[in-house]
């Protein structure tokens, strides 16, 4: 962390950096931290398990125009940016990319494409409470499962804080915002907020890093998380892609091979 | 360097106990870690395969799994036979989880991930080095490397490059100072199969073997196939009897050429059990 | 039985070149199938957005048939394969949020497999006749007209 | 509020005899938007017609609904009425209520409301059409043919013929390719070049053709009528304005031993040199490699010999561009690598040659003259043996396909080798003869039966050499498997005919697809044998698959006629089914993104990145931007886009989405 | 106003007999880690061990959606239903806190502030409100900064402060008394004293007044930039918020039927004022959240004599990214 600290307040007083993204102690947890000269630095907080996704900043340009900027990134954080920068949304070396490994090493990406070879060896994982709801939810009948997402999703109120606090969900006009046609239903009903996730979910299929800034940014509790979390497994399970891990060939639905697993088609 | 396990077979303690002798020999000379693997079985070659699918299956399976259970990685099988057994067992079994499930259960264990190296593959892979420092007695001799059929093929189980004109002998005997000849019986049969069944097809295949060899001014066989040598070596009167011209030429082992190359002596290395007599200063030059 | 008087309706997503062909196939063979079932008509399967799919479950329908190309086939040779391809990946979603997927029944017909969709179809029908209307999903479309207050 | 007219069909008793048309007319005019309804007997008769065209006309209709046959049958019949009346013909649909439904259910109830549903969908959908005009792309009549072998000449030929420019490019410093080294061709035994060279020299003499020699293609970008290549003219140190052909530099080069490769490396050229008498141009060029001058910056003595003062020591590769229509891609074949035959030593005895080869011997420009002389001491082979699949139905060495003109070459081999050597002896090894074709397996029959070829069908185990013999082990599956031993004078291989080395790098130059063995894919492997899945590029020859000459010929004929076809229309007309990327005034401009995965998703490399400026030149934005011109309107981006920034003219999501809502309410 | 007094033990005989009397009776509801406003059959089913809902109580007045007619096409003609005053049930909202009940005075205002909203003023004219002193509060309250209290009466038809064995409760309204009377024998006068000793401490951050009049100036402050800086632009803080009360009307065509909708809006989302020429008046985040923050502390008091903030505290701890308004408010407060 002092390593951290000293790295930043160095970008600074050198002129390199205007802003730093990053955390510092919020009312509760950590929150995000715009964070403008060296003197401040001292108020940055991190952790790797933190949310929400620091990069969902850096494709808002009012944010970020007109800045020198560091991230102080996560490791879900990194994978994010290493998947923006393969979908042409942030520059070869237009922001610092400064990461703290789990064993409190600092790391400095020059550009996003340097992230690769090091998340490569992390592939993105769930908690264990994640898995053990998943695990109950598979271990339902169908009929279970849709009564307790139902119940679940009765409680949503459309505020979009999942797509909100999603990094890759930064289309300017949002499928929802589309009404020719009105593909889901602007009002809230059980049905068109699953409508909204599934439509959610399938366009981060194979985009997803598994970071869980959707599910930690509700304020209803929906676990949505765990929709992509299903998706990465299921990704994995048939397509042998693992998660988290930058994508070689393609987002897996803009790609396919011949021989892909077709057992359902009869 | 991590041991590498050593399944010897029958042949190595029997008839071929010279081959053995010097596999062990030379990886003590070259400081090459080897160690016979424990409660080993009979691999099934020449009969299990054609009595029982499952059993000529199951016999190396088992050798397999002893190996990997005793905590090797790879298991070095000196013997051709052996060798194919065991290769063609695991590729079998590799490729039909259904059929690896029952063996499995046959043997009572997991087959596990051994790899299986024949002793070309094992020099290959670890002694060239160790051949280079330690040779204090170059071999100045043209010789005749002989592959035979079970080291080679099938060419979808063994997967070598180069399965028409194989090169890891004559590249191993060329670190020893010896000239491999060009010929063309590299991997002809020998007639090993038949030696007892039907004698006079080893006379007739293994002179075609050794009359090439010798016309092409070889000074000796070299093998690393106890069939192959035994043909070779324990018929060659039988064998002469087909050739115009008998041939006087010994039968080493690639392990007996090296080791020798490598200041073992003759006895060490057992060239005194062959039938065809091995004159040192023919071949050796000290 | 109350249940076979029900006649569940069926949406058909098929592909112009293969599976529109090969029903156009089963009418010039005069093939009868149950009547049950409504073509739409897409270019290629590639076209066929899943949301299309999720709508006429909320708008109604009891069951869908999606059909397009063998593989190899595709008339755009890449559309039926990126089909694929989505298909996997929502129907694991769809199951997973407990949607009934048998009510989905996805096939490759081609255009020369006239007999194929008169089975196909005879064969959905009749797995969704089995099924029953697919009420929980309509139901569910329903915006929450105080809902709130029902606990 | 539509003004939509929905049109009946009888079929007379074929839709009629099932649904209550009558029915369906009268609820049809219930649905919103639908101005007139009525059914008649058959809509596609000319009085059919006439009620459609009348009421777009009374009713000022702005759009149609024909409940009839399948659209695949009357679709564009329906569409042409609706243009006569000066309706947009892509503001008319047709509801499939025969092959969907009378065709297909008992006459009810269910089926007329079926019939009735069909109707609706349609409506529905026309209400969401928008007029579409056939999109025209203006067409460059200028084909670049590359490769210059018999396949390129045949098809610069007949499109400089049609009248058409053509760009012909041929990598080496000469045209005319594998043929030009053939000595005889089967199944006529008429002279390879006697039939060949006129042709050359018509392709150099020809007015609409432009030949680059020892040139390559680097590159092509654009779309259907509108590439532009860019061709690499390989510095060949030798001018040809200039050069008269004189040959004086090449009697004195001092690099005289260079294997030449039109002589298949049997015969030796110099460093300067023309690769055979009959070139084309029949000009030298300057081999780098071995020329003592590049090697030693000594020598030039070419360039004091040279009357003209053509010799351009140390010019540079030139690259150039051509704007282009079409692409007729007709690269050739390789024979397999012979490093794959260690079996039959090949690369280790001299006298196992290849089959091409053995046509440099046997042929009279050849270097040994046309007399079938071993490579190793000049004597005239006695026997002789021809191993037919060498590498070909190999599944082992990778290679399961057949490899096509080998039997009959190795026919022809062994009759010219019956012809020239009448004492000798020879013998072919085949797996099966395939003698497929026109006076085909008479010209084998003939081999076999007047010039004596032994055929022995059984394959080679193994060529030794055994005293300047070539020992040939095989074994013949017709006399029970008993095994042959000859031993030969000379062995020559049927090599399988493979891709050309960098057939790869070209197909991605070109945005073509190929098979597993770089051969390049055809876009239907029956129905459109010389298109790729590229418009506007065309194959021809043996870069699809081995093929003989007859073979190569008519495909080159077939992809000018597609060339000529397409340059017969100064713009191309394609239906107006292609996506589209939305396009918005500022400050939008798009609501696409530009995350750039539809590039990837389009099988057609229509999708590229485009970038929007401001008046200075800077990019605000990236978007998608879909050429018209290569889109075959498949709308897999269209379903992949996330934010829905791309449609589909014809099947958007406006129009997808009615016909599904009204196919469930009513 | 009564104050009187009931006996812990006699709260659900009372509850019960509001049931009985009234349609429906809405109370904070328990799911798990959340607590919610639902209809509640049993007086077992009201929780009561949380400092607040995630949602508001406006909902039970102004829903997330709700039909404004109905329609059905038959060839030409066209028969519209519309909203029906008889169809809205009389309620009884039990358990809200004073905050909650403090934000009717400005949904009022806004539904009747020209065009009088029939749906709204009928739900409010049939809801009776049963608020509850806080007897805890937690650090993202700030009612008495905003001019209400834990123990505020303001928008409450009864304010019930539960003291060790019983409530005080005190009866603002007709509504209140008639609610009292369904089991008059039960209460007794209150005059044990005063209620604060039972009612939370919220401290007071800021001057309210103060703060309205520095922010009518503060149009073209840089605070709000800095201050959005991290705003996601979610609609969370609206849909959570009890007075925030944009809206959107939906169409629900169903092929000849068909209905319009009203739906909940935020003006945090970019497109809330995106016009279809592709301009946006507010095409900053920053300008939304000055929008959201002028709108409660200046436009609304300029025009209706209320604040657009109850201090409930609702909006904080809905924020995905920690947007502490009561921090907000206090650090504009502190601007020189």
């Amino acid at each position: 962390m002092d390593k951290l600290k000293a790295k930043l307040i160095e970008l600074f007083q050198s002129g390199e950096i205007t802003l730093a993204i990053g955390y510092k102690q919020g009312t509760r947890g950590p929150r995000p931290f715009f964070c403008r000269s060296a003197s401040d630095v001292e108020q940055m907080i991190f952790s790797n398990d933190y949310q929400p996704n620091l990069a969902v900043y850096l494709t808002k340009k009012e944010v970020v125009k007109d800045e020198k900027v560091a991230i102080v990134c996560t490791i879900s954080a990194l994978r994010s940016i290493a998947y923006l920068a393969r979908e042409n949304q942030i520059g070869q070396s237009q922001y610092k990319i400064i990461h703290l490994s789990p064993n409190d090493e600092l790391m400095i990406f020059r550009s996003p494409w340097d992230i690769d070879p090091y998340i490569e060896e992390i592939p993105s994982t769930p908690s264990e409470d994640d898995r053990r709801v998943i695990e109950m939810l598979d271990a339902m009948t169908s009929e279970e499962r849709w009564a307790w997402w139902a119940a679940q999703f009765s409680k949503c109120i459309k505020c979009y804080a999942c797509r909100a606090a999603c990094p890759m969900c930064y289309c300017t006009r949002c499928i929802v915002d589309n009404n020719r046609p009105q593909w889901i239903d602007p009002w809230a009903s059980p049905l068109s907020n699953m409508e909204w996730q599934i439509n959610r979910v399938m366009h981060l299929a194979g985009r997803c890093v598994g970071c869980g800034a959707c599910g930690a940014a509700c304020p209803e509790g929906i676990p949505v998380h765990l929709l992509n979390r299903k998706i990465l497994d299921n990704i994995e399970e048939n397509f042998g892609i693992t998660a988290g891990l930058a994508p070689r060939e393609g987002a897996v639905l803009n790609t396919f091979k011949p021989d892909d697993k077709e057992n359902f088609i009869k | 360097m991590e041991k590498v396990g050593l399944y010897p077979g029958c042949s190595l303690k029997g008839s071929s106990r010279e081959y053995g002798e010097s596999v062990v020999a030379l990886a003590r000379v070259l400081n090459l870690p080897l160690e016979e693997i424990k409660d080993w079985n009979c691999c099934g070659a020449s009969s299990a395969h054609a009595v029982s699918k499952e059993l000529s299956l199951a016999l190396p399976a088992r050798i397999l799994s002893l190996a990997a259970s005793q905590g090797y990685k790879e298991l070095l099988v000196p013997c051709a036979a052996c060798f194919s057994r065991l290769k063609t067992a695991q590729h079998h079994l590799k490729a039909d989880d259904t059929l690896c499930k029952k063996i499995e259960d046959i043997i009572g264990a997991e087959v596990g991930g051994v790899k299986i190296l024949s002793v070309m593959e094992w020099l290959e892979k670890y002694a060239i080095d160790a051949i280079k420092e330690k040779m204090t007695h170059p071999i100045k001799a043209r010789v005749a490397c002989y592959y035979g059929c079970l080291l080679v093929r099938p060419t979808g189980v063994i997967k070598g490059d180069r399965v028409e004109d194989p090169q890891s002998l004559d590249n191993l005997v060329k670190l020893a100072g010896a000239t491999p000849i060009d010929w063309a019986f590299k991997t002809e049969c020998c007639g090993g199969g038949m030696s007892i069944a039907a004698t006079e097809t080893v006379g007739k295949l293994s002179a075609a073997v050794l009359e090439d060899a010798t016309h092409r001014g070889a000074k000796a066989i070299i093998v690393d196939c106890p069939m192959c040598h035994s043909n070779l070596d324990m018929r060659r009167p039988y064998i002469n009897k087909n050739m115009e011209s008998p041939s006087a030429a010994p039968v080493l082992y690639i392990t007996q050429l090296l080791g020798m190359a490598c200041g073992l002596t003759p006895d060490e290395v057992g060239v005194g059990r062959h039938f065809v007599n091995y004159k040192e200063e023919a071949i050796c030059q000290k | 039985m109350e249940k076979k008087e029900f006649e569940p309706k069926i949406i058909a997503f098929v592909c112009n070149w293969c599976t529109y062909a090969g029903a156009d196939l089963t009418g010039t063979s005069r093939m009868k199938y149950a009547s049950n079932v409504r073509v739409v008509r897409f270019p290629c399967t590639g076209r066929i957005d899943f949301m299309l799919l999720l709508k006429a479950f909320a708008e109604g329908a009891d069951g869908i048939i999606v059909s397009g190309c063998h593989p190899n086939d595709c008339h755009y040779t890449a559309g039926n394969f990126h089909a694929r391809r989505r298909w996997m990946v929502l129907r694991g979603l769809m199951d997973f949020l407990g949607i009934d997927i048998r009510r989905i029944r996805f096939s490759w017909v081609s255009a020369g497999e006239g007999a194929k969709w008169a089975q196909l179809v005879n064969e959905h029908v009749e797995t969704v006749r089995e099924l029953g209307p697919y009420e929980n999903y309509k139901k569910a479309a329903e915006y929450l007209k105080e809902g709130m207050y029902n606990g | 509020m539509s003004k939509i007219g929905v049109f009946v069909c009888h079929c007379g008793e074929n839709i009629g005899g099932t649904v209550d048309c009558e029915k369906v007319a009268q609820e049809a005019a219930k649905i919103p938007g639908v101005e007139v309804s009525t059914d008649y007997k058959y809509m596609c008769s000319d009085p059919g017609q006439t009620i459609i065209k009348n009421a777009i006309k009374e009713k000022g209709l702005d759009g149609v609904v024909v409940a009839a046959c399948s659209p695949r049958m009357h679709e564009s019949t329906f569409r042409a009425a609706c243009a006569e009346a000066c309706l947009n013909p892509y503001m008319c649909e047709i509801a499939n209520i025969r092959e969907h439904c009378s065709w297909v259910h008992e006459k009810g109830e269910a089926t007329t409301q079926k019939a009735l549903d069909l109707v609706r969908m349609q409506v529905e959908k026309v209400k969401k059409d928008l007029p579409l005009s056939t999109i025209k792309v203006p067409v460059t009549k200028k084909a670049l043919v590359i490769g210059g072998g018999i396949a390129g000449i045949q098809a610069a030929l007949d499109i400089a013929n049609a009248g058409h420019k053509v760009i012909l490019v041929e990598k080496e410093p000469s045209i005319g390719g594998h043929m030009a080294q053939l000595s005889e061709t089967f199944p006529t035994l008429d002279c390879s070049q006697c039939i060949l060279t006129p042709r050359m020299v018509e392709v150099a003499q020809h007015p609409n053709i432009t030949l680059y020699t020892y040139a390559e293609v680097e590159g092509l970008e654009g779309f259907i009528g509108n590439f532009t290549a860019r061709i690499r003219l390989k510095a060949r140190s030798v001018d040809l304005e200039k050069c008269t052909g004189c040959g004086m530099c090449t009697t004195k080069c001092p690099t005289k031993k260079v294997p030449s490769e039109f002589n298949a490396l049997m015969g030796l050229r110099t460093a300067i040199y023309v690769p055979s008498p009959q070139s084309v141009p029949n000009k030298p060029t300057i081999d780098k490699e071995h020329c003592v001058y590049y090697k030693t910056g000594k020598c030039k003595l070419c360039e004091k010999v040279c009357p003209t003062g053509a010799i351009t020591f140390d010019a540079p590769d030139e690259i150039i561009t051509e704007e282009v229509g079409a692409v007729v891609v007709c690269t050739g074949f390789d024979v397999a690598p012979t490093s794959e035959f260690s079996e039959y030593g090949y690369g280790r005895y001299k006298d196992v040659i290849t089959g091409l080869q053995f046509e440099r011997l046997a042929s009279a420009s050849g270097p040994t003259m046309g007399e079938i002389r071993r490579p190793s001491d000049g004597t005239v082979p006695k026997k002789i043996v021809f191993i037919a699949c060498a590498g070909s139905r190999d599944a082992a060495k990778g290679r399961p396909y057949c490899s096509k003109i080998c039997c009959m070459y190795t026919a022809k081999h062994a009759m010219l080798y019956q012809h020239k050597v009448h004492d000798g002896e020879s013998y072919v090894f085949y797996m099966d003869i395939r003698a497929g074709g026109k006076n085909y397996d008479e010209f084998v029959r003939r081999a076999i039966e007047e010039d004596g070829v032994n055929y022995i069908r059984g394959r080679v185990a193994r060529v030794y050499e055994r005293d300047g013999k070539l020992i040939v082990k095989g074994v013949d599956t017709l006399l029970g498997g008993e095994q042959v031993e000859i031993e030969a004078d000379m062995v020559v291989l049927a090599t399988a005919g493979v891709a050309n080395k960098g057939a790869e790098d070209l197909a991605q130059k070109l945005h073509i697809s190929y098979d597993k063995y770089n051969f390049f894919a055809e876009a239907h492997p029956k129905l459109k044998p010389v298109e790729t899945n590229t418009a506007g590029i065309f194959l021809a020859g043996a870069c699809q698959s081995p093929k003989d000459i007859p073979d190569t010929v008519a495909a080159a004929s077939g992809a000018a006629v597609k060339v000529a076809a397409l340059f017969s229309k100064d713009q191309l007309l394609r239906e107006p089914v292609v996506a589209v990327v939305n396009r918005m005034p500022p400050p939008v401009f798009s609501t696409c993104v530009g995350c750039s995965l539809c590039v990837d998703i389009c099988p057609y490399s229509a999708i590229t990145m485009e970038n929007i400026k401001d008046r200075a030149g800077n990019v605000i934005k990236t978007v998608a931007s879909i050429n018209p011109g290569l889109c075959q309107g498949c709308g897999t981006c269209v379903a992949f886009c996330r934010s829905k920034s791309i449609d589909l003219q014809g099947f958007s999501n406006e129009e997808m989405y009615s016909s599904v809502m009204a196919a469930l309410h009513e | 106003m009564d104050t009187l007094y009931i006996k812990k033990s006699d709260i659900p005989s009372w509850w019960n007999a509001i049931k009985a009397a009234h349609d429906h009776v809405v109370a904070p509801v328990r799911k798990d880690k959340v607590v919610e406003f639902a209809r509640v059959e049993s007086y077992e089913q009201v929780a009561t061990d949380y400092i607040q809902t995630t949602r508001s109580a406006k909902e039970v007045l102004f829903p997330r959606t709700e039909r404004l007619f109905s329609y059905k096409k038959n060839g030409r003609d066209i028969e519209v239903q519309d909203f029906d005053p008889e169809s809205v049930p009389s309620q009884v909202l039990w358990h809200v806190r004073p905050c909650d009940a403090a934000s009717l005075f400005p949904l009022d205002a806004v539904f009747n502030w020209d065009y009088k909203d029939v749906m709204y003023n009928t739900r409010r004219e049939r809801t009776a409100i049963v608020a509850t002193s806080c007897a805890t509060a937690d650090e993202y309250c700030f009612c008495t900064s905003v001019g209400g209290g834990a123990g505020d009466t303001r928008g409450s038809d009864i304010l019930l402060t539960y003291t060790a064995d019983g409530a005080i409760a005190e009866v603002m309204t007709e509504k209140g008394k008639s609610l009292v009377a369904l089991s008059q024998n039960l209460f007794t006068e209150y005059t044990a004293g005063d209620k604060d000793k039972y009612v939370a401490d919220v401290p007071r951050v800021f001057d309210v007044e103060k703060l309205k009049e520095k922010m009518h100036g503060m149009f073209d402050s840089q605070v709000w930039k800095e201050q959005s800086e991290r705003c996601l632009g979610c609609g969370a803080c609206a849909y959570v918020c009890p007075t925030c009360s944009c809206f959107d009307i939906q169409e629900n065509p169903k092929g000849s039927c068909g209905e319009r909708l009203r739906c909940w809006d935020s003006c945090g989302f970019a497109q809330f004022t995106l016009h279809t020429s592709g301009h946006n008046p507010r095409s900053t985040q920053a300008s939304r959240w000055r929008q959201r923050l002028m709108h409660k502390f200046s436009y609304i008091p300029q025009r209706q004599d209320s604040l657009g903030c109850t201090g409930c505290g609702r909006c904080s701890r809905a924020c995905p990214v920690d947007m502490n308004i009561k921090e907000h408010l206090s650090s504009i407060d502190k601007i020189q």
